[in-house]
């Protein structure tokens, strides 16, 4: 990548962020009622010298430019704010809940891309057939099904009616004692179910789209080259197909990480993931401003983290990128 | 395993901060019980029990109050618990930063240590249920030479409490668990025998009942079992639920209708709503069992309870004459008026309450609208009267000069207060009773008086008084001797132990 | 036109779609008949398993009906899908059309606004949104809309954009053609099936976000709704696994009947595949 | 020795296609060391019988009749290993599109490595590399140690190509069938190719199965000559024989057909121009970024020209060198950055509302895509007369007209009512006439308005401009990379390269004395010259 566009996707990252901010910003001034009042809510009682506190520290007396000016500033510092309710920065909030939260992302991620990937090549190349038949229908049904309700099921199914995996939480409750390893295998028990409800609706998403890929790809010239130079269907489908077919895949699923950061927000409130979601979830109920706003933030730019990674991963997979 | 072992239970949700004297709200109290503590504990019928306190006595005009403090009491970090603390305590710090504190030690004409081990508290008049405030929430002992001159609030030493408790705090890994370890110089002989307690962080309500039916959690309190959760858990053989220990707190829930405005105002309206209105259903339907049918304003559970008041059977007949009484005529639709009702932001329960009062009131014609704000929006309209309809639940604190005048007396119509009379009855002869009652010192003489109040009320329906909740407290059935007082899970747990 | 609709009705996925939609429409239509109360009036004992007591698919926690939760909540799901993704169209087909037709500064400043608003997690501004903005079936109609639009805009940018440079368009200015007629009979009708498919599918995505929003508690607690059916039996899950099953198999159909219809739209309205 | 016999060969194709079968009872021989060409329109099924020969054919279309006899083996009715086997390794092949035939993630060495590999079992990749690299000597690639790492967008069309000439060979195959190879290239590349492709042969010994539908090409190479019209054979033998002395008439009407072999155009008295052209400036600036250099491409530096009422003037050129953005240009399709356009003297550029649609009425243009030129929505009628109703002709009237022009292109007023895609290319490519025609222009453009088309509907559209020009009396301009198509219809011929005008001069005198050395490479490429030459001597 060249000096210059790298300076241009700093530049398009610092623009997103602060368009992020001001709405963030606006959003607080359009609630209604006095915004003083909306920050400080979580005090119970609305305690005339603390709103005077909350007032002057978002200097709600000045100008609206100036206010947000100042906002901006504090984003800028990675100030996001006080959670009144919980008593604590909601950057140390955030940082905390940060782990759980890539961790279900990133896997379900991982699992829906190889899983889309793989299933749709699947179908792609039994194009016609039965299997085909039966995994478009799944991904069509997965693809239209609520989240939050598919992860109630996959409870029902595997935590209550099998009892295979716990159906909530990120370790168990004893889990301080086990050693390293037991630890980690107990967590990557409870990531099972969050991560699959997750990752499958993104999943059949994906692997709709590897599956018409794929069948366009099929046709490409190129596949007929490598036919024609005599290699097995085997190895055209893994020297020639996927890497093409799952371009497109890629790119989409780039596209759509801001969807499944939003789609973990309810699976962790399904799941009692002790995330970001999570945290989502609590401040909603409790409409924790400070935290709602600084939550929006970082997971935008959690986004924003995760659309570089799919362009470095396009990238490798691309050379036509790489080069220009 | 022996008496001795740890316990871990569940927390929900995550206390902010685990020092006591800045912050009570629930979970703060249960694990700061441990750590925290007052000059007296009670027993279920509410009477004082010793705790920093080994004795005290009452002169006869019942304005002094004299405390012996026990000498062996001393801070988690190692210096001597004395009159100091608690002069600092109940004098500055409280006073400052909790509320309920300064309503009762306002009072006080003066707090003085007399030597190490005495206070004495001088009231400026008699104060019937004085001796109730020193449950450890609602005054909690401060360490002077922590927070002596500083910004209580802001205090670094905040996040490492330090109390006179049994339990001390060992680890607060935050949004996972928080860790007590046994207090080995604490000053009550052979307490505690647990060596441990472990509070986990469940926030989802499934999770908690799982975590109790697997033994992964051997103690739950509060709310923090679902109520339809509950029948099911307390049927299990590995554990017992009791609804004992919550008799300090002896929560009422009641429906609350904004009396400056009309239809509210007329008094058969609110009877009509009443009519309307099923406590059984919210015990049976909303809290799955838990719970009784209150029949006024003070719990059966407290002393000064009085069942002989009008008792309002559910009659919509009865309820539709009376709406037909003030001319509300119903139109084409059915609806004879249509009012709003301001959900309370806490949770499903709420929610369903909600939805009951809506489904209730449509039987008598009544069109009921729900609205929802964020907790910050919801303590703003109801504190500054802007609301129709809604509904609340209140501790009685043991005493109705506590937990119950509040609600009632024209002198706590406190615009931008919440917990007040938000609702503005007003009503001299109910001013005067509960006034008088304060100030007495013989419970035969007070319980008269909050007899005639209770009838007056009842009949006057300043609030529609639902349920008397009930809170499910589920052990682990080899758990001993953990619910001993009148706050139950938000005592000491010194004497709790396993069944050998 | 009547080729479109022949190609349709040729595609049995298209009109299984059809069906099940109807069913749903018909649902809405009957439930003040079938279930002339309201979807709150508390029927009978909670928590009654299907088929007992008069009520079909069960009762939920507070003894509603769940049936009639079912039917009376499609007409508030179809009728929120429908409004947020009209919401959606008028700012997408709109800023689409300006930044295709437009080009130049204009374009890159859409296109700028545009991937902004797609780099945000969409369900995460909704929430804030309807958070804030207190919960009521017009805010959320707002909230899905707002954050539904970006890839309807997209879309338009890209069909406008290609339509206008076809070499028949440029056929047509030197037919003499003026541009908004251009416009009008040219580009936008060969442009807009691939919109009224991907509009068609917002839709369906639109019932699943209120669906969503409702089941984190941020419905309009006034109507019954699938999502705030599921919200309210998740926590009785264990035993009552009928009050969060029925409403979801409701939702999952209705969204994938207007996948289906969706995908055989996009096959109707291709002329290569309608009229061959 | 016969190295490949192809016996009663029937490839049968599916229900609802065109015809049953795509070829039926086809007969021909190749032997060692021989150049077969197999020629025919558009759909005649050349291509199948390739594919059957390999077992390439697509899914539902299969060899249903005859054999494919590669020496002792019926290549028809193989397994799918052995089938593998040959691929490649005996038998190998090009396809037309070099852009496409190649992965375009892979370094262009690697895919060439892959076939060598599958085929010569494990080998030290030292070696393999070792292979290549002499293989892209071979080719004629430039600096092959770093090309091979290249990937194929960074290559030339060319280039891909010898690529794929070299991936054919990479296992002395017996056979090489060539596809259409050089269809997609410019002249002077496919010259360059062709000259390969034969020189190869001669080196290896390789039996050459060569596919086109060009008559210049086979001329230029071939030993052997197979005719085919929708699947049957017509006519086959030796070179000299079918192409001297064509015994079938769909032979000679192919020969007949190639353009450029009547006498040329003879320019009239100079006449006032309708159309003048001066100083004409246009560079396109691609964004690539917020802060990248824009790329810049000069489409025209400094092109003027002059057209006269009745006059042709053709626009040939290589691809890119801006042919199409002059025709967009003189129809203020895009805007130039400089220069003047006069319409009987009137400046285009200044024009503007009335004037500037008066001045798109009287100047007409037909596309080279006959497919992506007229709405698929549209009934083709409707397409038409939409033209004369934007300038006040009656609906009845307007229809009336363009059943007229229908006609005249030799469709019938039939088609007013029928959809665009319910015509073939050439079809189409008439509708479009008709349609700038009914506008009675004075100008018409024809941007590569016959390049999609076969020859002989090439050339019948072609009949068609030229009666209709001489009948209105229409200035054409007319665009084209094909020299033989310039030939036939223009009076004038201008030569452009890189945006810039190479030459522009009547055509004879460019065809008989070329002077830029541009223009000599240009006609010394187009294929079949000598044979075309020969060819009309006698005549
Ligand atoms: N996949 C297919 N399905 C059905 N028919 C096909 C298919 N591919 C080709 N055909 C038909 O087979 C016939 C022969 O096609 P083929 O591709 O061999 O023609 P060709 O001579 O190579 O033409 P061109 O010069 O255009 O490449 C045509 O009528 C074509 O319509
Ligand atoms: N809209 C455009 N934006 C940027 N570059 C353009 C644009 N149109 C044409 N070009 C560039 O201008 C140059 C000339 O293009 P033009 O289409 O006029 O070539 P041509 O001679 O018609 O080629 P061909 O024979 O392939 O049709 C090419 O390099 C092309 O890439
Ligand atoms: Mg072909
Ligand atoms: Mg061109
Ligand atoms: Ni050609």
């Amino acid at each position: 990548m060249s000096l210059a566009a790298i300076f241009s996707r700093v530049a398009g990252i610092v623009i997103t962020i602060f368009v992020i901010a001001t709405i963030n910003f606006v959003l607080v001034r359009a609630a209604p009622g006095d915004p003083a009042a909306v920050i400080a809510g979580q005090s119970g009682a609305t305690d005339e010298k603390f709103l005077a506190q909350v007032r002057a520290e978002y200097g709600l007396d000045q100008p609206y430019v100036v206010q947000l000016g100042a906002y901006l500033g504090k984003v800028a510092t990675l100030d996001l704010g006080y959670s009144y309710r919980l008593r604590r920065p909601v950057k140390d909030l955030i940082a905390e809940r940060l782990g759980p939260t890539l961790l279900l992302t990133l896997s379900a991620f991982l699992i829906s891309l190889l899983g889309g990937v793989v299933f749709g090549a699947l179908a792609g190349v039994r194009h016609g057939k039965i299997s085909d038949l039966a995994i478009s229908l799944l991904a069509l049904i997965l693809y239209a099904t609520p989240v939050f309700w598919f992860g109630l099921m996959l409870v029902l199914l595997f935590s209550i009616k099998l009892e295979w995996l716990p159906a909530f939480g990120y370790v168990d409750m004893r889990a301080g004692s086990f050693g390293p390893f037991a630890y980690a295998l107990d967590v990557l028990k409870h990531l099972c179910l969050p991560a699959l409800t997750l990752g499958a609706i993104y999943m059949a998403m994906y692997a709709r789209l590897m599956r018409a890929s794929v069948i366009e790809v099929a046709a490409e010239d190129y596949i007929k080259t490598a036919r024609a130079k005599g290699l097995t269907e085997g190895a055209i489908l893994r020297g020639h197909m996927l890497r093409n077919a799952s371009l497109p895949v890629i790119t989409f699923a780039g596209l759509q990480v801001g969807a499944m950061i939003g789609g973990a927000v309810v699976v962790e409130t399904v799941f009692s993931w002790p995330g970001l979601g999570r945290l989502i979830f609590d401040a909603v109920t409790s409409r924790d401003y400070p935290v709602l706003l600084g939550l929006f933030l970082v997971m935008s730019i959690l986004v924003i983290a995760v659309n570089l990674l799919t362009d470095l991963i396009h990238r490798l997979v691309d050379p036509r990128l790489a080069v220009r | 395993q022996g008496a001795a072992g740890g316990l871990t239970a569940i927390i929900n949700p995550e206390p902010p901060v685990l020092v006591l004297p800045i912050n009570q709200q629930i979970p703060t109290g249960t694990i700061g019980g441990k750590i925290y503590e007052s000059l007296l504990s009670y027993d279920f019928e509410l009477k004082p029990q010793p705790q920093l306190a080994e004795s005290w006595e009452i002169s006869e005009d019942g304005l002094t109050y004299t405390f012996h403090l026990a000498k062996k009491a001393k801070w988690h970090d190692g210096k001597p618990f004395t009159s100091a603390d608690v002069v600092f305590s109940c004098n500055v710090m409280l006073k400052e930063v909790h509320p309920r504190a300064r309503g009762v030690f306002d009072r006080c004409e003066s707090i003085t240590a007399p030597d190490d081990h005495t206070v004495v508290f001088k009231l400026k008049a008699p104060f019937g249920p004085f001796l109730l405030a020193f449950e450890t929430s609602s005054a909690p002992m401060a360490p002077k030479h922590i927070y002596e001159g500083t910004d209580y609030r802001k205090n670094p030493a905040n996040d490492t409490p330090i109390g006179t408790g049994p339990f001390k705090l060992k680890e607060w890994s935050r949004g996972s668990h928080i860790h007590l370890v046994a207090n080995e110089d604490y000053y009550l002989e052979g307490q505690p025998v647990l060596t441990e307690i472990f509070y986990k962080v469940v926030p989802d309500g499934a999770s908690r009942s799982v975590a109790m039916e697997t033994g992964e959690a051997q103690l739950s309190q509060f709310a923090d079992i679902e109520p339809f959760d509950v029948p099911r858990l307390a049927a299990m053989p590995n554990l017992k639920m009791t609804t004992k220990g919550y008799e300090f707190f002896s929560p009422v829930l009641w429906y609350e209708l904004n009396l400056r405005k009309k239809p509210f105002d007329d008094l058969r309206f609110r009877k009509a709503a009443r009519l309307l209105l099923d406590p059984k259903f919210i015990v049976d339907k909303i809290n799955f069992g838990l719970g009784k049918p209150a029949t006024g304003p003070i719990a059966s559970t407290t002393k000064f309870y009085d069942p002989n008041v009008t008792i309002y059977k559910t009659d919509v007949a009865a309820a539709n004459a009376l709406l037909d009484e003030m001319g509300l005529k119903k139109d084409a639709n059915g609806v004879r008026t249509t009012i709003k009702f301001l959900v309370v932001p806490f949770g499903e329960f709420w929610t369903r309450l909600a939805e009951y009062f809506r489904q209730a009131m449509k039987q008598g014609g009544i069109e009921v609208v729900l609205e929802t704000t964020d907790p910050g929006g919801f303590a703003q309209r109801v504190s500054n009267w802007e609301f129709d309809t809604t509904s609340n639940m209140l501790y009685q604190n043991g005493d109705p000069a506590l937990g119950v005048a509040r609600s009632y007396i024209s002198s706590n119509i406190r615009k931008g207060v919440m917990f007040t009379n938000t609702e503005g009855y007003s009503n001299k002869e109910v001013d005067e009773l509960f006034d008088r009652a304060a100030v007495l010192t013989s419970d035969k003489e007070r319980a008269e008086l909050y007899s005639k109040v209770q009838k007056i009320l009842v009949d006057d329906l300043p609030v529609l008084w639902m349920t008397e909740q009930q809170f499910p407290t589920i052990h682990d059935a080899r758990l001993e001797n953990a619910i001993d007082t009148a706050i139950g899970v938000n005592g000491t747990f010194g004497r709790a132990r396993w069944a050998s | 036109m009547n080729d479109s609709i022949r190609t349709f009705l040729r595609q049995p996925s298209g009109l299984l779609g059809l069906a099940i939609l109807f069913l749903v429409c018909l649902a809405a239509a009957l439930a003040p008949i079938l279930y002339p109360g309201s979807p709150w009036d508390m029927v009978g004992a909670p928590l009654q398993p299907p088929g007992t007591a008069g009520s079909l698919l069960g009762t939920d926690t507070m003894g509603r009906d769940i049936a009639s939760g079912i039917l009376h909540g499609a007409s508030v799901s179809l009728m929120i899908g429908i409004a947020s993704t009209i919401a959606a169209l008028a700012v997408g087909v709109t800023l689409g059309a300006i930044a295709g037709y437009a080009g130049g500064m204009v374009d890159r400043l859409i296109v700028r606004f545009i991937e902004i608003f797609q780099t945000i997690p969409n369900f995460v501004l909704a929430i804030l949104l309807v958070a804030i903005l207190t919960p009521s079936i017009s805010t959320i109609i707002l909230a899905i809309g707002l954050v539904s639009w970006p890839p309807l805009a997209r879309l338009t940018r890209v069909q406008v954009q290609s339509i206008a440079a076809r070499e028949f368009v440029q056929a047509a200015r030197c037919q003499g053609l003026g541009s908004m007629s251009i416009l009008l009979r040219h580009v936008i009708p060969n442009a807009i099936s691939p919109i009224i498919v991907t509009g068609s599918m917002t839709v369906a995505s639109a019932i699943l976000i209120e669906a969503a929003l409702s089941f984190m508690g941020l419905g309009d607690p006034n109507y019954m709704s699938w999502g705030y059916m599921i919200g309210a039996g998740r926590t009785v899950i264990r035993m009552a696994w009928w009050a969060s099953l029925f409403p979801g198999l409701a939702i999952l159909l209705t969204a994938v009947a207007i996948n289906l219809i969706g995908e055989a739209l996009n096959d109707a309205l291709n002329p290569r595949i309608s009229r061959s | 020795m016969t190295l490949l016999s192809v016996q009663n060969l029937s490839i049968a194709l599916p229900a609802g296609a065109d015809r049953s079968h795509a070829v039926s009872n086809v007969n021909f021989d190749i032997e060692e060391n021989q150049i077969v060409c197999l020629v025919g329109e558009s759909g005649s099924g050349k291509s199948m019988i390739a594919h059957a020969i390999l077992g390439l054919l697509p899914p539902g279309i299969a060899v249903d009749g005859g054999a494919l006899m590669f020496g002792a083996t019926d290549l028809a009715h193989l397994t799918p290993a052995e089938r593998r086997n040959v691929r490649g390794d005996k038998i190998s092949m090009i396809f037309q599109e070099p852009l496409t035939a190649l992965n375009p993630l892979k370094r262009v060495g690697e895919q060439v490595a892959e076939a060598i590999r599958t085929h010569q079992g494990a080998m030290p990749a030292r070696e393999v590399t070792a292979k290549v690299v002499e293989l892209f000597q071979q080719v004629g690639l430039p600096d092959p140690e770093r090309l091979r790492l290249s990937y194929p967008f960074q290559l030339s069309g060319g280039q891909r190509q010898r690529v794929m000439i070299a991936m054919a060979l990479c296992n002395n195959p017996k056979l090489l069938i060539a596809d259409e190879p050089t269809t997609a290239l410019d002249v002077t590349t496919q010259r360059q190719i062709l000259d390969l492709i034969k020189g190869l042969q001669k080196t290896h010994n390789m039996g050459v199965l060569f596919i086109t539908h060009d008559i210049g090409v086979v001329a230029d190479i071939a030993d052997k000559v197979v005719v085919l019209q929708k699947g049957d054979i017509v006519e086959s033998g030796s070179a000299d024989a079918v192409l001297m002395q064509p015994e079938k008439a769909y032979t000679r009407m192919l020969l007949d057909a190639v353009p450029g072999k009547g006498a040329f155009r003879q320019a009239g008295e100079p006449r006032p121009p309708v159309l003048e052209v001066r100083g004409l400036q246009k560079k396109f600036v691609t964004r690539q970024g917020l802060f990248a250099k824009p790329r810049e491409t000069v489409a025209a530096r400094d092109v003027s020209c002059q057209l006269a009422p009745g006059d042709t003037l053709a626009v040939v050129g290589e691809s890119g060198s801006g042919k199409s953005t002059l025709a967009r240009i003189l129809l203020r399709l895009v805007e130039p950055d400089a220069g003047e356009i006069l319409w009987h003297g009137k400046s285009v550029r200044q024009m503007k509302g009335r004037e500037l649609r008066d001045f798109r009425r009287r100047a007409q243009i037909v596309f080279q895509d006959p497919y992506s030129s007229l709405d698929p929505r549209l009934k083709v009628g409707e397409s038409i007369i939409r033209g004369p109703i934007a300038f006040g002709v009656g609906r009845v009237e307007a229809k009336k007209l363009a059943e007229k022009w229908l006609e005249r292109v030799g469709l019938g007023p039939q088609a007013f009512d029928r959809f665009p895609h319910e015509f073939s290319g050439g079809q189409r490519q008439r509708i479009c006439i008709a349609r700038a025609l009914t506008l009675r222009p004075e100008i018409l453009i024809a941007d590569e308005a016959v390049s999609a088309l076969d020859v002989s509907i090439q050339a019948q559209v072609l009949d068609l401009l030229n009666d209709l020009k001489t009948e209105m009396g229409l200035a054409m301009i007319f665009i084209t990379h094909d020299l033989r198509v310039a030939r036939e219809i223009a009076d004038r011929v201008l030569v452009m390269r890189k945006g810039e005008i190479e030459e522009e001069r009547p055509t004879e005198e460019l065809f008989e004395n070329p002077r830029s050395d541009y223009t000599k490479r240009l006609l010394e490429a187009v294929p079949g010259r000598a044979f075309f030459a020969a060819r009309a001597a006698p005549a």
